[in-house]
């Protein structure tokens, strides 16, 4: 079977040859010597991988589309510094193998000058022992998870994160839970992995103690039967506020499972699964969220009262196809907008290290829609770190309890919860950073 | 055309002379086609178990991404607590994920096709899973997997990816050069009969089903390899590393590759990682919309895969060698 | 009391949508002998042209009708352009065990992304077409409702009914015959190409029943990348494979097992065993009985 | 009514099975087909039902062209094929087996009339009906699926190696029922055998194959009687 006779060797050779050319099919990339990679005298190029396909990518597929769009406004608007930024999207589906290699095209193939808001913990852990855009000095800027580990300078030192990490969430939401409903049965719904593990860890911390804990695991939720059970396991406890501390697809499966038994509890979201329009999106009606609290650390996205929430619905509507405004758009163009002020102190000719050093100097007064403060430093990468509590209306707008947004902010460590006196400044005109 | 001697030594030459081709391809070739080398050496190994499995003994397993999974979090976890070297690491990826085969393939030898492919479906759906249930497997994180830098003596610009390429693709040439010996000898040849027929081979007194627990071992220990080489590319391991998509993709390639033969190997496993790159050239190029710039791959890749099952169901190299054959047969008719 | 007895629904009415697939997959096993994983991506896409006959006519019952009539109607063009073409091609070998599980699982790709192209990748949703809401007994509400009924009774019609056409119609017994001997029953007769059609488009309209009844029952969300359409697809390969293969009755009692199992570990044990739930059952069940709970005792190497 | 072969040939990859052969068999006749392993006798036969439809040449039955002709399509026109080796669906019971030759039938009134015949000739398989057909004895099977085609009321049947595997005191039942259905029913028989001197002793004519082209053709006496036959092929 494995004589070599000389066709075999004749393919071998041919295969190797076809393999070899494929390898060294690549044009050396010239760039200018006093130019950082990914700057040219015309264009930035930033580089992100999330899943845009498969099982994990509804709602996260819409952020790429998002910050494009608010890049596209500021291009047309001057650019940074009159350079046009673009963005290469790379699809990972949610599979650490495929961030590690998209991840490498885009720093090595497409010579991007930094990647921006890679999604997923195991993803973001993997491309950091992989990659090592720490040692190479690659700004990952705005990691779009709450992991807490990522804020770690001395293991990251060139990732900087946007949303507040899970620890911070749940501690809040604890401090919530023990004011407004001190002597109520509590039940909590948790994804098994390190996304409930930091919520555990938040919720201890806080001292909050559950009448149930229910747990399940990722990509159950879609089981025909398991939500049920979920359901079932918390009325049957007697919980009376329920924590669905998931993803959407689970909070979602959660409330439409509850309607279906008649249970109806005093619900409580967290902001992950939180966002009603991906909720109403999958298929749950939108009176099931009426009267239930949710938390968030934007303004909510109906809210057009707020400037920044008017011009990226604005943008949205000119340059991302008017795209349904959801949570998921609102914090691309967050992160874009934040992206641009950080290019900008950059200096004119940005490098990866002005960038890091420029985050790290004047990142905590970068202009955002954030209702609490942007705590970058020279000792924290950490982004956002608190969050006000509202109550969805009846088409499921989240609007703050009290009719103002009212933020508690602390830490991942062992920092107490504070009410934030954090006054959000004016946005800059027209929402262009100058 | 004849045939030239094959012994164990030209085999041996062979594969040392695409050592060597290799080493200095590797010399050549910027970072990102080292790093893509790395890769392409871990799915020849992959896709090399597969074709063991299947093309030599006639079993179907959807479940060879969770096979990987056990040889990966074997390799990542003695790495991490014992600190041993690498290639210790690695032959205890294969020692466990062989073990796990061993059981997996005595449940095996009993069922057949559909059933076995049931049972390594549910497998490669539920085993990924575990890792959130014992904290020694890191959660959905996952476990760092750290092979170490390049030994100084290679020279500073020796880069991490060129040092990863070597690994995986000397541990692929000595897979593959430990397959083609083993296919040659006497277990090769059990499986080759039981494949053909079972109920021949069992008259022939071939011990069908012990036949086949040990090609689902040998595979599954090869996979475990793959495994761990798939963790050293990605320097970690984790559940979501391993999701069902790759054992298709592997499916998918031992297919490309041909399953009847082990020399098409490296036709698969290019196939597998260029595929998504020109897909995405394509569609960037066509692309002006979102939608097709997403879809695009996913179309092309599955539009691939039928064609080859439908055009050439046994492989490219398969395909070429009978219609050699033909032509030979109606150059002497004449 | 209460929770056992809820559990128990769950279990039955999970099972129920398990089998639903369950049955498509054992219709194209019997009388093609191929495990047909785009199953899934047919249910799909036949439910998403369901889903355009609701916003059409604004009745979810004509739309079923209508979906399972195109669900047919795509099963039988796979087997008629694809499946026939394979058979002729690859007959032999090695490859003759993985192609159908190759070309089927490249086809689900393929419905899949050519579905993401043609409707983009954001969800519509389903509306339950009765309530949703659960039944209430002494106060106590139920984990079943009329459309959970409505599930439940589809898949034991859709058994009773196969069943019977499987055995006790001539038909039936050209798809059994051509399924277990293609030659034999050519010899017989038998319009062999034309019955297996025939059994894709039975098996094809059952999927589109399952993914039409599973879409409402859960969130009602409906995507091409549907996470709830690859676990039906492995559930009800898991429960087709626990009840037999070639049996409807063992889909329906193989679906029903993996759900009342299910149920009960994730209740009274941890909400996080989904998965290794399934697959230790699996393991147990053939261990037990190699060919399922109901199959055949000489089991055909396929 | 007769079937005329017309310089047939048959190819199975680069090996020419069966060399251009022409005969003829006359209606009502038992035809034996004798021949060494490997003679081309199988494939002659799988090319006349149609399972091979890679033959060149003519076959014809009462003027229809049996050659790439789909068996499914044949039996429509009368012509019935036992394969080799027990031709019956091991799965299905002994009922299904036999309904499984009439389903074609428009008129399955009539199919059931041929079937209480049938079974008023094969009583054996009347009390198994319920059973599934690999509760059979070999000899039982055999006469399940010779009865299979009979269903289709055949007027050709092409019968191949109806004795493998048969104990000989089986093997002479068989021969036996075949004569007989022969004679009562008006059917034309093509018996491929490998048992040359059974089958013979119940032929009307016999054709003796080698390496793909007819050695000897004639009437069944005459064969059994000639030296160079009896040599070759009856062993004595």
């Amino acid at each position: 079977m494995f004589g070599f006779n000389r066709g075999k060797l004749l393919v071998a050779t041919a295969v190797l040859a076809t393999g070899g050319l494929t390898l060294s099919a690549v044009p050396a990339q010239a760039f200018s010597p006093h130019l950082e990679v990914g700057v040219s005298s015309t264009e930035i190029k930033l580089g992100v991988t999330l899943p845009m396909t498969g099982t994990a990518s509804p709602g996260y597929n819409k952020v790429p589309g998002a910050m494009k769009a608010y890049f596209d406004y500021v291009n047309a608007n001057g650019g940074v510094n009159g350079r046009k930024i673009t963005l290469v999207v790379k699809d990972d589906q949610y599979v650490p193998t495929l961030a590690v290699a998209k991840t490498n095209e885009l720093i090595l193939k497409d010579k991007v000058f930094a990647l921006l808001a890679p999604l997923g913990t195991a993803n973001n852990k993997a491309v950091a022992a992989a990659v090592n855009p720490g040692r190479r000095g690659i700004p990952v800027l705005f990691v779009n998870t709450g992991y807490s580990g990522f804020a770690n300078k001395k293991v990251y030192p060139t990732t900087f994160t946007m949303l507040p990490s899970y620890i911070v969430e749940a501690k809040i939401m604890a401090q919530y839970l023990k004011e407004n409903y001190p002597d109520k049965k509590i039940g909590l719904l948790y994804q098994d992995d390190d996304f409930g593990d930091d919520a555990l860890a938040g919720f201890k911390q806080a001292g909050l103690n559950f009448a149930i804990k229910v747990p399940y695991a990722s990509g159950s939720q879609g089981v025909s039967g398991v939500p049920a059970t979920w359901i079932g396991k918390l009325s049957a406890a007697g919980a009376e506020v329920v924590v669905l501390f998931g993803v959407s697809s689970a909070t979602g499966a959660a409330l439409g499972t509850a309607a279906v038994m008649k249970y109806a509890p005093k619900w409580v979201l967290g902001s992950v699964g939180g966002d009603a329009t991906t909720i109403k999106a999958l298929g749950v009606p939108a009176g099931v969220l009426y009267n239930a609290t949710g938390a968030s650390f934007l303004p909510a996205t109906t809210d057009t009262t707020d400037e920044y929430i008017k011009l990226f619905q604005d943008i949205n509507t000119t340059y991302n196809k008017s795209a349904v405004f959801d949570n998921n758009v609102l914090v691309g163009m967050n992160t874009a907008f934040v992206t641009v002020q950080a290019l900008m102190a950059a200096g004119a000719n940005p490098t990866r290290k002005s960038l890091i050093a420029a985050i790290e100097r004047k990142g905590a007064s970068f202009a955002s829609a954030g209702l609490t403060p942007l705590n970058f430093s020279a000792t924290s990468h950490v982004g956002f770190a608190g969050y006000w509590f509202g109550t969805y209306g009846p088409t499921g707008d989240l609007k703050p309890n009290g009719g103002a947004y009212t933020v508690y902010t602390t830490d991942s460590a062992g920092g107490a919860v504070v009410k934030s006196t954090y006054k959000r400044p004016a946005m800059p005109a027209k929402g262009l950073p100058n | 055309m004849h045939k030239l001697k094959s012994t164990n030594l030209t085999r041996f030459l062979f594969f040392v002379l695409l050592g060597v081709a290799l080493f200095f391809l590797g010399n050549r070739v910027d970072e990102l086609r080292v790093y893509q080398g790395a890769t392409l050496s871990m799915y020849v190994i992959a896709i090399a178990s597969i074709i063991l499995l299947t093309g030599y003994s006639g079993q179907v397993s959807l479940g060879h991404g969770a096979l990987m999974a056990i040889g990966g979090y074997a390799a990542a976890i003695t790495r991490e607590h014992l600190g041993w070297p690498i290639w210790i690491c690695f032959a205890v990826a294969v020692l466990v994920a062989a073990l796990a085969g061993s059981v997996l393939g005595t449940a095996a030898a009993r069922l057949s096709g559909p059933y076995l492919a049931g049972t390594t479906l549910a497998l490669a759906v539920g085993l990924p899973s575990i890792a959130n249930q014992f904290s020694i497997l890191g959660g959905e994180q996952g476990l760092l997997f750290d092979v170490g830098a390049p030994p100084a003596s290679m020279g500073a610009d020796f880069t991490q990816y060129k040092w990863y390429f070597w690994i995986a693709a000397l541990t692929a040439l000595i897979v593959m050069w430990w397959l083609q010996n083993i296919l040659r000898s006497r277990y090769g040849r059990t499986w080759r009969a039981v494949r053909g027929n079972e109920v021949a081979a069992e008259l022939a007194g071939i011990h069908v089903g012990k036949s086949k627990t040990l090609a689902f071992t040998v595979s599954s220990g090869v996979a475990g390899l793959a495994g761990a080489v798939l963790a050293m590319t990605i320097s970690t391991v984790s559940p979501s590393a391993f999701p069902l998509s790759l054992s298709f993709s592997l499916l998918t390639g031992a297919v490309l590759a041909g399953v009847s033969t082990l020399s098409g190997v490296i036709i698969g496993a290019l196939t597998l990682v260029a595929t998504p790159e020109i897909a995405d050239a394509i569609s960037r190029r066509l692309g002006s919309s979102e939608n097709v710039t997403t879809n695009l791959p996913g179309l092309l890749v599955s539009a691939l895969l039928i064609i080859v099952v439908l055009l050439v169901p046994n492989g490219p190299l398969e395909q070429l060698r009978s219609a050699r054959a033909r032509k030979a047969r109606e150059a002497t008719h004449q | 009391m209460y929770q056992f007895i809820n559990t128990i629904f769950i279990g039955i009415t999970s099972g129920a949508i398990y089998s639903l697939m369950a049955i498509a997959l054992v219709l194209v096993w019997r009388s093609t002998r191929v495990v047909n994983f785009a199953q899934a991506g047919m249910a799909l896409l036949s439910t998403y042209i369901g889903y355009e006959f609701i916003q059409r006519f604004h009745s979810f019952w004509l739309a079923l009708f209508l979906a399972m009539v195109a669900g047919a109607g795509i099963g039988a063009l796979v087997d008629s352009i694809f499946m026939r073409t394979l058979f002729r091609r690859v007959a032999h070998g090695p490859i003759a065990g993985v192609a159908p599980i190759i070309a089927t699982l490249g086809l689900l790709g393929l419905i899949r992304a050519s579905l993401g192209l043609a409707v983009g990748n954001s969800d519509v949703s389903i509306r339950p077409p009765v309530s949703n809401v659960g039944y209430t007994i002494s106060g106590h509400t139920l984990a079943f409702s009329p459309l959970k009924l409505v599930i439940v009774s589809a898949a034991v019609f859709l058994m009773i009914a196969l069943s019977i056409l499987f055995s006790k119609t001539n038909i039936g017994l050209s798809l059994r015959a051509s399924a277990f001997s293609p030659e034999i029953a050519r010899l017989a007769g038998v319009r062999v190409d034309r019955v297996r059609t025939l059994g894709w488009a039975i098996a094809g309209a059952a999927g589109a029943a399952a993914g039409m009844l599973q879409t409402p029952s859960g969130t009602g969300a409906l995507s091409p990348d549907s996470l709830d359409f690859s676990l039906l697809l492995v559930f009800g390969f898991i429960a087709a494979v626990i009840g037999g293969l070639e049996s409807l009755i063992g889909a329906v009692l193989g679906g029903v097992l993996l759900g009342l199992v299910l149920a009960f570990v994730l209740t009274y044990m941890s909400g996080s065993l989904v998965f290794i739930t399934a697959f230790v059952l699996l393991i147990i069940v053939l261990l037990v009985r190699p060919q399922g709970i109901i199959g055949m005792n000489r089991g055909r190497r396929a | 009514m007769s079937l005329e072969v017309r310089e047939v040939s048959v190819h199975h990859g680069p090996i020419r099975a069966i060399n251009k052969i022409s005969f003829d068999v006359q209606a009502g006749e038992l035809v034996a087909m004798i021949g060494s392993n490997g003679a081309g006798k199988t494939s002659l036969l799988r090319a006349l039902s149609g399972l091979n439809r890679s033959a060149e040449g003519s076959a014809r039955w009462n003027g229809f062209e049996l050659l790439h002709t789909k068996p499914e399509i044949l039996v429509r026109h009368g012509v019935s094929h036992v394969s080799e080796g027990k031709s019956v669906i091991p799965e299905l019971t002994v009922e299904d087996n036999l309904n499984l030759g009439a389903l074609w039938r428009r008129d399955q009134s009539q199919a059931h009339r041929t079937r209480q015949s049938l079974l008023d000739h094969f009583p054996r398989l009347a009390e198994r009906m319920k059973q599934s057909a690999d509760t059979l004895s070999g000899g039982e099977r055999q006469m399940l699926a010779i009865c299979r085609a009979m269903m289709s009321q055949p007027e050709l049947l092409l019968l191949d190696e109806p004795s493998l595997g048969l104990a000989p005191l089986i093997v002479a039942q068989i021969f036996e029922t075949i004569r007989d259905l022969t004679t009562t029913m008006g059917l034309t028989v093509i018996l491929v055998e490998q048992n040359a001197m059974s089958a013979l002793k119940v032929a009307d004519q016999g054709i003796v194959l080698n390496l793909g082209s007819i050695a000897a053709i004639g009437s069944a006496q005459s064969l059994i009687a000639d030296p160079k036959v009896r040599a070759a092929y009856l062993g004595y």
